[in-house]
């Protein structure tokens, strides 16, 4: 990257992280995450919604900053703990909630559920459950790129016990061997289930180990939203210019269970509340009380916002219909035109 | 191993599995259990929960996200005399250590011409139900009872839970359990005094003469339910549970269906190709004279499962399929 | 594509291949070919020799040894508007890519409530015969034929290898191809004016009165002598290619067995669980009534296949035991 | 490692090194499997091995040096060019070629094949067709020998393609993760099949590479019997210490084709004439004329025992049985003592 671009690439995310408008949107959007599985875990309770469900809660600067980095024409491919990005994506909630009550509105028919959300039309191409299983799809979205010149990328999101996986390695050779225009994410929150990193992996420093790949990689405060975004467009850029993927390793924690079958029992209450104080939510309107003059009122007013358009969004949801079993195997193949 | 366990009635899958591992372990310092979060987290599903802290961190091991490595190291170290039991969270993210299982676990001995014997175990959860959509709700068992130099189970009952590990690591080749992901909580009597299950042998879970299902795991309870149903109006079902799908015990089956003359084989994979597909082809060439009518099977659609809760229940077998099923061969 | 080929009479099986894929090649600028040594080295099996040289590096790809990117690199494109078609080198590796082959390819669309098609094909390699011994030799188109969502073809003769590519390419979801590696240098007409083949149809490669001999891909060849030394013996025997593995063609196979009233089913994978278990059961499901013999099947021995020749020929369906099969079955 | 251990390993390398001895034995055993792999190919023309045969005519420095540096106790992990491998091991030349004509004298009783050669009494547990496919396995003989602290380790031979499977990664973190004696050889010939190194990997500094996992790992020159004896000494010290895996690049060239089957049509001719300059054989030949007054009566008296051993061991061979077609099921499972 010439040190032109890197200057100017500085200068626009410095600018973007200056405006306090911009500021308060990516307040809105993380707040709008949280709240949304905050009312995920409620509609669980109440057995509305089933099976897996993987939040993110203290994760959402993520979410956040990656997503708003990107382009509509830019593809994404994640895992199941994905709500945040289905949301930072623009999928509204209410086909995500939808989705997660199992209705024909939902953004995958009700057929995927919490774990496989999907909207072609954002290029949001899933929601993967197998770990890693998401990643040579990725760089195969990419490699679709890379033929037809087009200027997109492929964003990919794993996780740190995601990179243990032979399919993470084998991807990221694929793809700097071939320089593919591939954003690899890797969502390092500490643990993969129970197991803390430190016993996944020989090396914990995953992005040095990254760049072992020849591509440039780098790690990120991932509670920075503000960091996300900027390292982020600068990933992007650097994609964009054509020498093959990028790799940043952004450092969070999940405040909340791996899943809703997990009881918690492998992490130290008080590492927990630690992480805590780094809530990327509160990070973010301190900041903004300092330097925009943020208050109360401002705050309450998004959060009615936010809670508004949830209601709307869940009683939306709720209306919409089961699909007839009789469909049940309708997509197993696409509908074929007569011969 | 405390008596005050063994002897409980009434304990829960889990514990059953739990008890049998904690018995092999304190039993033989070679037995060692790995997998990802079977020692921390105490498994996915809970079943090795306190094992570590009971048998420390050298025989209790979490893995990385690595199935075809860690299934790999537990052929290597059976190879080296240890006794690894590796856990396999489910049968869905087998399928990366499928070369390793297929290529190494069952071949190694015949193609070193019997001089590497590998006495591994492994377990998985299998099946869907639980809501957990495609790619979480698999049920492969068909797969593996296709592959030599394997022995594959199916414990269906708190008492195989419990009594099916010994035998299967004493046997000096690999064996595959298939734990079907519903039946953890369901609680049973351990059968305390029972010995080590005889691994050859499928068992008549219900005797019967007008029509034989022949089932295994997660299907078992559905096929007894559907047995209870039927007697309601006077057809006297027999229920066989395979419990061990490789090798199939022939024996048994046909025993059965030459009573009943019918049969209907419950299986939650899917249909075509399928482990029904083989028992069908089993029993109409060894029992054809005997049938009063064609096979029938009830079988997972032939579609990913779905999230939706009307759309999965559809998607499996069901005790009105099976009824139904049994009308048709009855009928 | 030169006419010079195509109006060619006898070529081999591989030139057939590469035939149907230069046509695609040049036809269509979304198609690319993608794979372990299909370029420099021209395929390990000499199918793709010269496309290098005729579409270049970016339409050709060398891949490194990583069967699960690849593959899964193969979806992602054929998600994002290419038609790939990515060769596993044999159907002994392609272990390492079937989680993406299922829980991907074959499930996006379903799972995304019919967003995500896969148009993409998938060629490889299967089959025994040339003492590659027990990881070079296995026979699993069975287990890809369990798999919904994916369509799965065997070209036996020339003529298909030549046009069931153009077909598979035009199918909106994935494609997998097995060629029998003992087929490559076998030669014939590849029908230059046949048009694509219908991947929904079997084929009877030989009418008979007396018994259905059902077969695919590297068996057909054993099936028609077989048939020929029954000839001489009076015995006509029909032959069935299922040319197309999933979804199976019932109504062709059906048809035969009414006729003939017997079956036996020919396959080089393990007998139990493979794919001779599924048409069994299909045959005695549907044309029960038909049947004057039990079905029966000539498969491979449960065995890891072996290297010494004599080993191996013994483990592998031969005349010799379709014979004695047929007579089972008729006599 | 001690500055004190260095220094003695390095000793007692050069000490081996340095005796004449020594070095004619290194060379007798590099000229073995040269011929003996010769012998193959006449066997192989005249249809009496058949299969896939894969050739280290080249490579022999490898085979040799390495498994020369181990002791009879550590366990041997190897991929399907492995005549070498077994017969530096010290299977007998008679047991190996018995395999390749299919005899149950043969080292696998015929059931393997020049891909598979087993020999447990000397711990060589084979011989794997699935490229990398071994590795796992060793990882899991190193893991045995961990928890038995009996000293022992496991050496993995396997090539530069292989390192590009993800199966290799997953093995490199699960071994340095737990600290396993595993000793990783991989024998870069610069090839996976048709394709050159640079198109297989978009880092070609493979010890480089294998290091981000935190192991020891270093290049050496392939084509020097001496040198990677020496570095096969000390890497085994290393990995003996306790602290974990150790990874060696070997540097080496394939004289021939990469099977029986490959035209060898990808390789530019002079590219192979350059290497063949850089024979282990030759090489060494030239070394021990010089320091050793090694001279040509000596080395055709070495060529000449060669001879007549391998004369002896094809006789031999040619008189081993065949298995009998009735016991094709043996070993499918071990024998069962009554329960
Ligand atoms: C191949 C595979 N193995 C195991 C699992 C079970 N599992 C689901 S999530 C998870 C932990 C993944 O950790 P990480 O990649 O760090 O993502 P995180 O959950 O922390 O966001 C595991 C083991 C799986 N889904 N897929
Ligand atoms: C998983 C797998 N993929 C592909 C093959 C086919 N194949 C056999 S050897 C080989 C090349 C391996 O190259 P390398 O690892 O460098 O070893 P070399 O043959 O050079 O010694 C390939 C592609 C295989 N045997 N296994
Ligand atoms: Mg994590
Ligand atoms: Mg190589």
């Amino acid at each position: 990257m010439t040190a032109r671009k890197r200057a100017h690439a500085r200068r626009s995310a410095d600018h973007a992280g200056g405006r306090a408008g911009h500021r308060h949107e990516l307040l809105r959007e993380m707040v709008r995450i949280r709240r949304f599985e905050e009312l995920c875990v409620e509609l669980y309770s109440a057995g509305e919604i089933r099976g897996f469900v993987h939040l993110c809660i203290g994760e959402e600067a993520v979410s956040v900053g990656v997503l708003g980095a990107l382009t509509q024409d830019d593809a994404v491919v994640t895992t199941y703990r994905e709500h945040g990005h289905a949301l930072a994506r623009g999928i509204p909630a209410e086909a995500v909630l939808a989705e997660m009550l199992g209705r024909i509105t939902g953004c995958s028919r009700g057929r995927g559920g919490s774990m496989h959300l999907f909207d072609t039309g954002r290029r949001f191409y899933g929601g993967h459950g197998i770990v890693a299983g998401g990643l040579p799809v990725a760089a195969g979205l990419a490699l679709a790129d890379r033929l037809r010149h087009d200027g997109q990328l492929a964003c990919c999101l794993f996780g740190d016990g995601a990179f243990a996986e032979g399919e993470f390695h084998e991807t990221a050779n694929l793809a700097a061997l071939w320089e593919l225009p591939l954003l690899l994410v890797c969502e390092n929150n500490l643990y993969a289930m129970g197991t803390p990193l430190a016993r996944e992996h020989a090396q914990i420093d995953l992005a040095a180990r990254a760049a072992s790949y020849g591509m440039v990689a780098w790690a990120v405060d991932g509670m920075d939203v503000l960091a996300v975004e900027r390292a982020t467009r600068r990933a992007a850029e650097l994609v964009r210019e054509g020498h093959g993927p990028c790799f940043l390793e952004l450092r969070t924690y999940r405040f909340r269970a791996h899943s809703m079958y997990d009881p918690d029992l492998y992490r130290d209450k008080a590492e927990v509340e630690r992480w805590k104080h780094r809530d990327p939510i509160t990070a973010l309107v301190r900041r903004m009380q300092t330097v925009d003059g943020y208050d109360d009122d401002a705050l309450a007013l998004l959060e009615k916002g936010v809670a508004d358009e949830l209601d709307r969004a869940l009683e939306k949801a709720r209306e919409g219909a089961p699909e007839p079993v009789e469909d049940l195997l309708r997509f197993v193949h696409s509908p074929r035109e007569a011969p | 191993m405390t008596p005050a366990r063994t002897v409980a009635k009434g304990v829960t899958y889990r514990e059953a599995l739990r008890e049998a591992m904690r018995e092999a372990l304190a039993a033989d310092d070679r037995v060692l259990l790995m997998g990802e979060d079977v020692g921390r987290y105490g498994g996915a599903f809970g079943v090795s929960l306190g094992l570590l802290d009971e048998f420390g961190p050298d025989r209790i091991r979490d893995t990385p996200l690595s199935e075809s490595a860690f299934v790999g190291a537990g052929i290597g170290a059976a190879i080296s005399g240890m006794r690894p039991i590796v856990e396999i969270m489910t049968v869905n993210f087998s399928l990366l250590a499928l070369d390793q299982i297929l290529n190494n676990a069952a071949t190694l001995l015949h193609m070193s011409g019997g001089q590497v014997a590998v006495p591994l175990v492994i377990r998985m959860t299998t099946g869907a139900g639980r809501q957990l959509a495609a790619q979480h709700s698999h049920s492969l068992e068909g797969w593996y009872a296709h592959i030599p130099g394997i022995r594959v189970l199916a414990p269906a009952t708190v008492a195989d839970a419990r009594h099916m590990l010994a035998p299967a690591l004493a046997d000096p080749d690999p064996v595959v359990i298939f734990e079907h992901g519903s039946l953890y909580n369901a609680s049973g009597s351990p059968d305390p005094d029972g010995g080590p299950v005889d691994l050859a042998t499928a068992a008549v879970r219900r005797p019967g003469t007008a029509v034989s299902l022949v089932t295994y795991g997660g299907s078992l309870g559905k096929a007894l339910e559907a047995a209870e149903r039927l007697a309601e109006d006077g057809t006297d079902a027999e229920v066989v549970d395979l419990r061990t799908l490789r090798p199939l015990d022939d024996d048994t089956v046909m025993g059965s269906v030459r009573r009943t003359h019918r049969a209907v084989i419950v299986d939650e994979g899917w249909r075509t190709g399928g482990l029904s597909a083989e028992i069908a082809a089993r029993i109409t060439e060894q029992a054809f004279y005997d049938l009063d009518a064609p096979v029938e099977r009830v079988c997972a659609a032939e579609v990913p499962v779905p999230y939706a809760r009307q759309l999965e229940e559809a998607a499996l077998p069901q005790v009105a399929g099976i009824l139904a099923a049994v009308r048709r061969a009855v009928g």
